[in-house]
């Protein structure tokens, strides 16, 4: 399955992109987290919310969307 | 007033006064409004660590952004007797006393207005995705976080 | 701010909405504030009786009225962490959309400017003695009373 | 003693004037009204509060101050 994965404010300095398709095998939040924690080892220390096809999720969500975004803290205001 | 598909509530960089005066104007042939109330969000020249914030640079997730104002919009219509309801926010650069959140409730009685008006803004506080980076007068950063 | 002596809150003829957007303004350079929170009171077209209001003819007791709102001025300073306060009220005739109050509160922080601007509103709507004469679109008139 | 009397709003309606000096010999409020009232019956069925000099007082002060006023119900705002 291809997903595209969105990321914001200081998760993308982290990810120096601000979104990437994968192929995905992965079936949930959490695997699909295992996954990207290993490409930007430095996420780990990182507070942040998950968004699958726009509304928050979480990590034992089932992977059914096409749009996953990795949101950190707001500061909307 | 209460139209159900999300409208596009950002700007880009500072509201300006020009655009609040002449929100306001705009009402005044809305004769069953008796009350208005107005919250403005102002940039804040925070010292930090011996450092001021000159300004703050705002990203958002625009679509889930957007979605989550219409959200918050329907909800506030639901539980209050609202006339009107009008919802801005900045993205871009808005610098130390610049506005950059502008929200404006209009009702016949003013009770209402002032619960709207707070449930409104602490909702955009807590469920909207944006995200502000706080620029130094040295241009070093850091990035602000609600509470 | 906290001027001691009391000034004169009232304005002859209803608020512009370019003298409320110009106070929004002025406060740019006020840059530890965080938000402001503005109340504005419109004269309603209400129906009663089948006849219609046109306009608010305001008068005042004015020496007591501004000692009052001087009072709820210091007050208010006392209890909140304001930044700053401005009030203004209308005297003479305010027709139906036309503004004939202004509140207007800024502080570092949000939670205060809410609670600081409904105390205001609530303690100008029942210690200061104005009056106002609904004028209806026949000329007869009737005396409102705040609820 | 003489003190300025103060009409407002739909009082002033029924006095047909704004002010007017009276000497008086009248210690208390409560007796100053009756004075008023007998002056303009009418008064007898409105609601109004009273200040002695810019502040409220009710019907048994002492009447100590040059300026008395009579207040219909509060509109402002």
């Amino acid at each position: 399955m291809r997903i595209t994965v969105k990321y914001f404010g200081q998760i993308s300095e982290i990810t120096q992109k601000e979104e990437e398709v994968l192929e995905i095998y992965e079936t949930s939040i959490a695997q699909l987290l295992d996954r990207i924690y290993s490409k930007y080892e430095k996420l780990k220390n990182k507070e942040f919310k998950i968004a699958q096809n726009r509304e928050l999720v979480d990590m034992n969500t089932e992977i059914n969307g096409s749009e996953i975004a990795l949101l950190p803290p707001f500061a909307g205001g | 007033m209460n139209d159900k598909k999300p409208k596009n509530v950002f700007k880009s960089g500072p509201i300006s006064f020009e655009f609040i005066g002449d929100s306001i104007y705009k009402h005044q042939t809305k004769t069953s409004i008796g009350a208005h109330n107005i919250f403005l969000g102002q940039v804040r020249a925070d010292n930090i660590d011996g450092k001021t914030v000159s300004a703050i640079e705002y990203t958002a997730y625009e679509d889930m952004a957007n979605q989550k104002f219409h959200e918050i919009r329907e909800s506030a219509f639901e539980k209050f007797n609202l006339t009107c309801m009008h919802i801005y926010h900045s993205l871009g650069t808005v610098k130390a006393g610049e506005i950059c959140l502008f929200v404006f409730v209009s009702s016949p009685r003013r009770k209402v207005v002032f619960e709207a008006l707070e449930y409104i803004v602490e909702a955009i506080k807590a469920n909207v995705p944006v995200f502000g980076k706080e620029i130094f007068e040295d241009n070093s950063h850091q990035w602000k976080v609600n509470s």
